[in-house]
């Protein structure tokens, strides 16, 4: 490939948002129709991705290299392989879905999206980057437009949520730049080259009482992304207050990156550690499903219950990332891209009708479904989709995932598989108090049905949602080489690790045998 | 149809899913701009070209010799992982056939039976859809060939069931009934998963056939895994099939339009449950124990069952009661090892069944929307079609030879005696006893005696119309013929579906299972059931008609027993106060204090001391900018000083 | 002698005037005082054989700039000790500031008379200058040496008068609107 | 030389006095002149280096100095007046927004 598609892609919206400053912020339409036209043009460039990539390699593709800070070992490596693939391409779908949804937005509409933007590209840089540098810059460059869109067009409370989700996730991720550069000079000792190359840095064979701290480190930064019980308390907030569309993005894209961050660095970077950190890691995931799905349940707010949903969805990423085999791996990062799209759309619905009736709250809905039938069709595919309904997208994940982990240990199987029970409670009580019942609040029946724009953003995500229930092999078979190779890769430098273990030991064992055995002859003499 | 002249009708097996999934689809995206005319059209020719092509498969299938009568075709790889492979295939075997041809028959006529009965609702276009879909996802269920593919449709039929119980959404009772049975459904999903990836685990594969055939070389009898894998497969078949202890979503399930109720909750998906342990025989017949387990749950829950029927005075609850009993009886057959008489009887109940639900829902039609059983009476003159079918099928299900109840009831009580114990025999028994009193009570009390009518509703009563009474009719026949498919001596069922049972493993005799008993012993069990049931019903015949008020003295009596059995032994408060109450305190709990308090007070204790402390530096920073400009002064000073102090 | 006699009064009168514009309350005081530290420290330039400095000292200095700040006092009507008055909110910062004046000054005494200050001697000697005359030579360097700073300097104080006059007439636009 | 010294430790002094000045004024106007104060101490300390090192240079420095000062003396004025016109106060104290 001669033409840099990735950097095309990742900066096309930044350069669009360049565009949208020198337009006169009174010229509403305009900007929206630019964004717009600036997010489905970023969607139709980054299609050819998938049909061009090649199914035969485990390598990173579409790879860029340039040289950036020489002096630092910093380069531009851009690359994909099959793990960021469909995170990427997510992305460029949602923004998209959320620069339309964006659209009765009133208030400073140019900074929102240019905000909306310089996100984009902070998102697809985080997948496609390949040096560690590049990656913290885009890890940190996302957050801020985060920041933004929740502070200045949130909710009530969004300064408090706005803050808690800022200073969480930088509280994390300075652990990680710290680990990062501490990366960086272990393998300038080992090699001495200086560099933040990714491919280079996996061939680093890092002592295994270095890798127990790195392993932290990196584990603060990404589990609160996730985020993983007990670090969730961000959650909900920051998606109670966020506007329909940081919502969307939050659940759908922000929250991946902790479990995408875990798969390309945690797992081929400290094998050992990971291996080590297998039991806490599970049992948390479980809590988080387990809690999440109760929490969930007694919810009043609308958009509270999805986040604590989101809280029980992602512990089924962890879990079947943190099993090491081939379903729980690919069942994980099939749940990423559901989630994404099922929570993305549920947040989405929640929106339609907050703008409706400007309200949360579930006790003042019900019976909805009589004003508005089509809508409650989506919500029910969307509903469905979360719960895990064969044929529908959130099933093949949750399955391949519960496959994955029956594999290598039963009892998180069960306990996790109770989250399917759960799940179908508190959605479907959800549903039923919000479109079921008699439409008893005055208010409400005045609800429109929903109008052709939320038919475009609702319809693809739902032709998806069945798309990968019914015939998920694209995507999978576009993950198989990739993770494949991921999980060889950790296997080997694991066993590596084990073997030197074994050794040590048995050099230990022999020093302390002659020990003993000189010992003895002394006092034989 | 010159494109389906050269091949066989086999490869046709397709068809069979397509017409009712195309009907959903044309229904469901176009049904509100078409009139109901056409809607009720397209719902029924979808479920009526399905079953032609499921008669036209079942007449191929029959010409292969008995052993070669497995026919699978696949579709397209569903999900692949490493090892693990679903395909999206099908397989016709005489047990499928069975099913789709029940399902797809049975299914024709109730849809025909709904245009009547549905025909004022405004949401006519959704019922169809609704009742389309599941017809497919039922046929899906059963042609499956693997157990996840066999997991959509199970899946399917019970999101099917959700919103059609529902479908009165406005009723808040309904929309719960509906919400009860899928999470309840769930609960048994639950260990249906498990089952399938501990098959996956084992077996390395969940294609049925591979799956049966390597499960006896690769599992010891009784061993623990095959244990472990029916149990949990039968916790699958408890929650779809509405057993004890997760059967109390399915009276409630009446919620929904009788139609459906006829459909789903008599006929076909509740008996998915049994129809899973019989394809799964082959698992089953490994863990001893697992078929103990089957047989107690079955014989109990028939029994039980029947107890609560008594007491009932809804029309649909004491026919919901009674399916939840003669579903009891499917499992008691398996549990005792008689497969095929589980599937015979599943068979002879689809179609007695769905004519009792549609006779009472002509009932309730007739009387504008009355479902109470002390608010009728003395309707045979009104409704003599209705009643003369409602005879039938309560005759049938009382088991009066020669109606088809007869002989899968009583084939299941010979299996019971015979390769089971005594004690299951009794509880069968007693069950048919039950149901014999309570079936005929239900008939008396709402076509004999006097009328107990209110004025308004006496004047309006009326026979129902033709749509509605055909399909009465056609199951009134097959109710009264459909039991010789399985008579004693030469059953054809049985020799039809003996390939099916032991995967080929086991000898054809094995299936066949009355050869081995004496005809003797079969005819006086016969004997035996015909007096049980005929005591029934003169009992009911003496509290009902000759003494109408006797059952208000026996009520007196045993006050405290018939309160519990009125009341369903209180099975769903218990529930409610052991399961669902503290689960919910559990959560405002984890909710309010866990969440809210603990990790998020700590959390925002964390704030709170790095606030305290930048309270003290904040005493720096008083935002005067002379007090800056002295710091500077001082930095100035202090530079200056330690340059001297160290130059 | 008798410049040392001169730079001792004149230093003292400069060091006292400049503590009264510091310490008087009122700012037309302070104003006074200034132009007084200024002219002495115009006769100190003097001394230093800097007599052009000490001509602009006057003529700019305790001319026009003071006469601006005097203006400005009487245009702002700030003879009152109105801003003073109250109770300072800084309660430490009147003492530190006097303290570290303090130590400052005795740090700076102490640098500059253990100092000895060194660097290349130029060509113009007192001698030298009063040959040329002073006010010739600095006119000379200016154009020939800094003629570029000095452009510069004529563009900032064409860049000030703008300022000053964008900053004063925005405000009567202003308020001829209200 | 002297001399010199005296002359460089009387601009330190002056330049302390107007930094205090500058750090104990709460007027304006006043902490402006203070500033002026400094200037002039500055500008001495020039004028006798370039005595000593007979440079003609140092009071070259001294004129743009003066340049400087009285460019920002008419700004600096211009914006008290803005600010008293608005707040009607020059204390600085009161001064605190930078918006408004």
């Amino acid at each position: 490939m001669s033409l840099p598609i990735l950097t095309i892609v990742t900066f096309l919206p930044l350069a669009g948002a360049i565009w949208l400053l020198f337009i006169n912020g009174e010229k509403q339409e305009k900007i929206k129709r630019i964004a717009l036209v600036i997010a489905i043009g970023d969607f139709i460039l980054s299609l050819p991705l998938f049909f061009k990539f090649r199914l035969d390699t485990s390598e990173f593709q579409f790879v860029e290299k340039v040289s950036w800070i020489k002096e630092f070992g910093i380069s531009y490596y851009v690359g994909i392989d099959g793990i960021s693939l469909f995170l990427f391409l997510l992305t460029s779908f949602l923004t998209l879905i959320c620069i339309l949804a964006s659209w009765n937005i009133k208030d400073r509409i140019k900074e929102y999206m240019i905000a909306m933007l310089v996100l984009e590209t902070g998102m697809l840089g985080v997948f496609v980057s390949l040096d560690l540098f590049l990656f913290y810059v885009f890890w940190e460059l996302m957050l801020i437009p985060m920041y933004l869109i929740i502070g200045v067009w949130g909710g009530p409370r969004r300064i408090y949520a706005t803050i808690k989700f800022f200073i969480y996730t930088m509280a994390g991720s300075v652990l990680m730049l710290v680990a990062i550069i501490v990366i960086y000079f272990m393998n300038q000792k080992a090699t001495g080259e200086y560099t933040f190359d990714l491919l280079k840095i996996y061939n680093l064979d890092i002592p295994m009482g270095a890798q127990f701290w790195l392993f932290l480190a990196f584990f603060f930064a990404f589990a609160i992304k996730v985020p993983m019980f007990p670090f969730h308390t961000w959650l909900p907030d920051a998606h109670v207050e966020a506007p329909t569309a940081g919502s969307v993005i939050l659940a759908g894209v922000l929250l991946k990156m902790g479990t995408y961050g875990f798969v390309r660095f945690s797992l081929p970077m400290f094998p050992y550690a990971s291996h080590q950190f297998v039991p806490l890691i599970a049992w948390l995931a479980i809590a988080g499903i387990i809690y999440g799905a109760l929490v969930a349940m007694v919810q009043e707010d609308l958009k509270k219950l999805v986040a604590y949903s989101s809280v029980s969805h992602l512990g089924f990423v962890m879990l079947g990332i943190f099993v090491f085999n081939i379903q729980g791996m690919e069942g994980g990062i099939l749940q990423m891209i559901n989630h994404g799209l099922s929570t993305g759309a549920l947040f989405l619905l929640v929106g339609m009708i907050y703008e409706r009736r400007h309200t949360r709250m579930i006790a003042d809905f019900g019976g909805l479904t009589k004003k508005m039938p089509i809508f409650a069709i989506f919500f029910m595919i969307i509903t469905l989709s979360s719960i895990g309904l064969p044929g529908l997208n959130g099933f093949v994940g949750e399955f391949l995932v519960l496959v994955g982990v029956f594999k290598s240990n039963v009892v998180y199987a069960v306990l996790a598989a109770t989250g399917v029970v759960l799940s179908a409670c508190y959605m479907l009580w959800m549903f039923q108090r919000v479109m079921f019942n008699k439409l008893t609040n005055p208010e409400n029946k005045k609800l429109k049905d929903i109008d052709k724009r939320e038919w475009a953003l609702l319809l693809p995500i739902t032709i998806l949602v069945f798309w990968i229930g019914i015939y998920p092999k694209p995507l999978i078979s576009r993950m198989d080489a990739s993770v494949n190779h991921l999980l060889n890769q950790v296997d080997e430098k694991y066993k590596v690790t084990l073997n030197r273990l074994k050794i040590e030991k048995k050099e230990v064992e022999y020093a302390v045998k002659e020990e003993k055995s000189a010992e003895h002859t002394i006092e034989v003499d | 149809m010159p494109y389906f002249f050269g091949c066989s009708y086999l490869d046709l097996i397709g068809y069979v899913l397509l017409f009712p999934l195309a009907g959903t689809v044309i229904n469901g995206f176009l049904g509100k701009k078409l009139n109901k005319a056409i809607v009720g059209i397209v719902g029924c020719t979808a479920i009526g070209l399905s079953f032609i092509v499921s008669f036209f498969v079942f007449i191929d299938l029959l010409k292969l010799a008995p052993e070669h009568r497995v026919f699978e075709k696949d579709y397209f790889t569903w999900i692949g992982s490493g090892a693990f492979e679903a395909i999206a295939g099908l397989q016709v075997d005489p047990l499928s056939v069975i099913m789709i041809l029940v399902v797809s028959g049975v299914g024709f006529l109730i849809h025909v039976y709904s245009v009547g009965y549905m025909h004022d609702d405004d949401g006519f276009y959704r019922y169809f859809t609704y009742l389309n879909l599941f017809t497919f996802s039922m046929l899906l269920l059963v042609l499956a060939n693997n157990f996840l593919l066999m997991f959509i449709g199970w899946e399917g039929v019970g999101l099917c069931s959700y919103l059609l119980i529902g479908f009165w959404f406005e009723k808040k009772s309904a929309s719960d009934a509906g919400m009860k049975a899928f999470i309840v459904n769930r609960v048994g999903d639950f260990g249906f998963i498990l089952a399938i990836m501990l098959i996956f685990v084992t077996f390395n594969t969940i294609d049925f056939t591979d799956v049966f055939h390597a499960a006896p070389e690769h599992l010891q009898t009784g061993s623990f895994i095959a244990t472990m894998i029916t149990l949990l497969l039968f916790v699958g078949a408890v929650g779809k099939s509405a057993q004890i202890p997760l059967y109390t979503w399915l009276p409630d399930a009446m919620e929904g339009p009788t139609p459906v109720s006829a459909l789903i909750h008599a006929a076909t998906m509740v008996t998915a449950g049994v129809y899973m342990v019989v394809r799964c025989n082959v698992l089953y017949t490994l863990s001893p124990f697992s078929l103990t387990v089957v047989a107690v749950i079955g014989g109990a829950t028939a029994l039980f069952a029947a107890t609560i029927g008594l007491a009932q005075n809804d029309i649909k609850r004491v026919l919901a009661y009674s399916t939840v009993s003669q579903i009891g009886y499917m499992f008691l057959a398996c549990g005792v090892g008689a497969y095929i008489t589980g599937i015979f009887h599943l068979v002879t109940h689809a179609f007695f069944k769905a004519l009792l639900f549609l006779g009472s829902g002509s009932v309730i039609h007739g009387l504008g929307g009355e479902q109470d059983m002390r608010k009728m009476g003395g309707l045979k003159k009104y409704m003599p079609t209705t009643h003369t079918t409602f005879l039938i099928g309560t005759l049938a299900i009382a088991g009066i030879p020669p109606f088809a109840g007869f002989f899968s009831k009583d084939e299941i009580l010979l299996d019971a005696f015979t390769k089971g114990s005594l004690l299951l025999w009794g509880l069968g028994a007693f069950a048919a006893l039950l149901t014999a009193f309570y079936m005929f009570r239900l008939l008396f009390m709402t076509f004999y005696g006097k009328s107990n009518m209110t004025k308004h509703v006496e004047e309006h009563v009326h026979e129902s119309p033709m749509s509605i009474l055909i399909p009465l009719l056609v199951l009134a026949l097959l109710s009264i013929l459909g039991g010789f498919i399985g008579f004693p001596t030469a059953s054809a069922i049985n020799s039809f579906l003996a390939p099916v049972i032991g995967g080929g493993h086991h000898s054809m005799a094995d299936g066949g299972n009355l050869h081995h008993v004496s005809n003797s012993l079969m005819f006086s069990m016969m004997g035996i059931s015909t007096g049980i049931a005929i005591v029934g019903i003169l009992l009911a015949y003496l509290m009902y008609i000759k003494q109408p008020d006797l059952p208000a003295k026996i009520v007196g009596k045993f006050k405290l027993i018939y309160k519990i059995i009125y009341n369903k032994y209180y099975v769903d408060e218990i529930y409610d106060a052991t399961i669902v109450k503290p689960t919910v305190k559990t959560s405002f709990i984890l909710w309010k204090i866990v969440d809210v308090k603990i990790i998020d007070g700590f959390v925002n204790a964390v704030a709170r001391i790095v606030e305290l402390k930048s309270e003290v530096l904040k005493l720096f920073q008083t935002g005067y900018v002379r007090n800056y400009a002295l710091s500077i002064l001082l930095g100035g000073v202090i530079i200056i000083v330690c340059s001297l102090v160290l130059l | 002698m008798l410049a040392g006699l001169l730079f001792i009064i004149m230093g003292l009168i400069t060091i006292v005037c400049a503590l009264c514009v510091v310490f008087q309350k009122n700012p037309i005081y302070s104003a006074i005082f200034l132009i007084q530290t200024m002219v002495s420290l115009a006769v100190l330039y003097v001394l230093l054989h800097a007599q052009f400095i000490a001509a602009i000292q006057v003529m700019v200095y305790a001319g026009a700039i003071m006469v601006l700040f005097v203006f400005v006092i009487m245009l702002l009507n700030l003879n009152k000790t109105d801003v003073e008055g109250d109770y300072d909110k800084l309660l430490f910062q009147k003492p530190s500031a006097i303290i570290l004046g303090f130590i400052l000054v005795v740090m700076i005494g102490v640098v500059t008379l253990n100092t000895v200050f060194q660097g290349t001697q130029g060509e113009y000697t007192p001698e030298s200058i009063s040959q040329i005359g002073n006010t010739q030579l600095v006119g000379k360097m200016l154009f020939t040496k800094y003629v570029f700073p000095f452009e510069i300097a004529s563009i900032l104080l064409f860049a000030a008068v703008l300022g000053a006059i964008i900053l004063a007439k925005k405000q009567i636009i202003k308020d001829k609107e209200v | 030389m002297i001399l010199l010294t005296w002359y460089l430790i009387l601009s330190g002094v002056l330049f302390t006095i107007g930094a205090v000045g500058v750090l104990i004024r709460r007027n304006a106007i006043v902490i402006f002149m203070c500033i002026e104060l400094m200037l002039n101490a500055v500008n001495l300390a020039f004028v006798t280096f370039a005595r000593q090192l007979n440079s003609m240079d140092g009071q070259i420095f001294v004129f743009f100095i003066m340049t400087v000062a009285a460019a920002e003396a008419a700004v600096g004025l211009a914006i008290i007046i803005a600010i008293y016109r608005n707040k009607a106060t020059v204390n600085v104290d009161n001064i605190n927004l930078m918006k408004w």
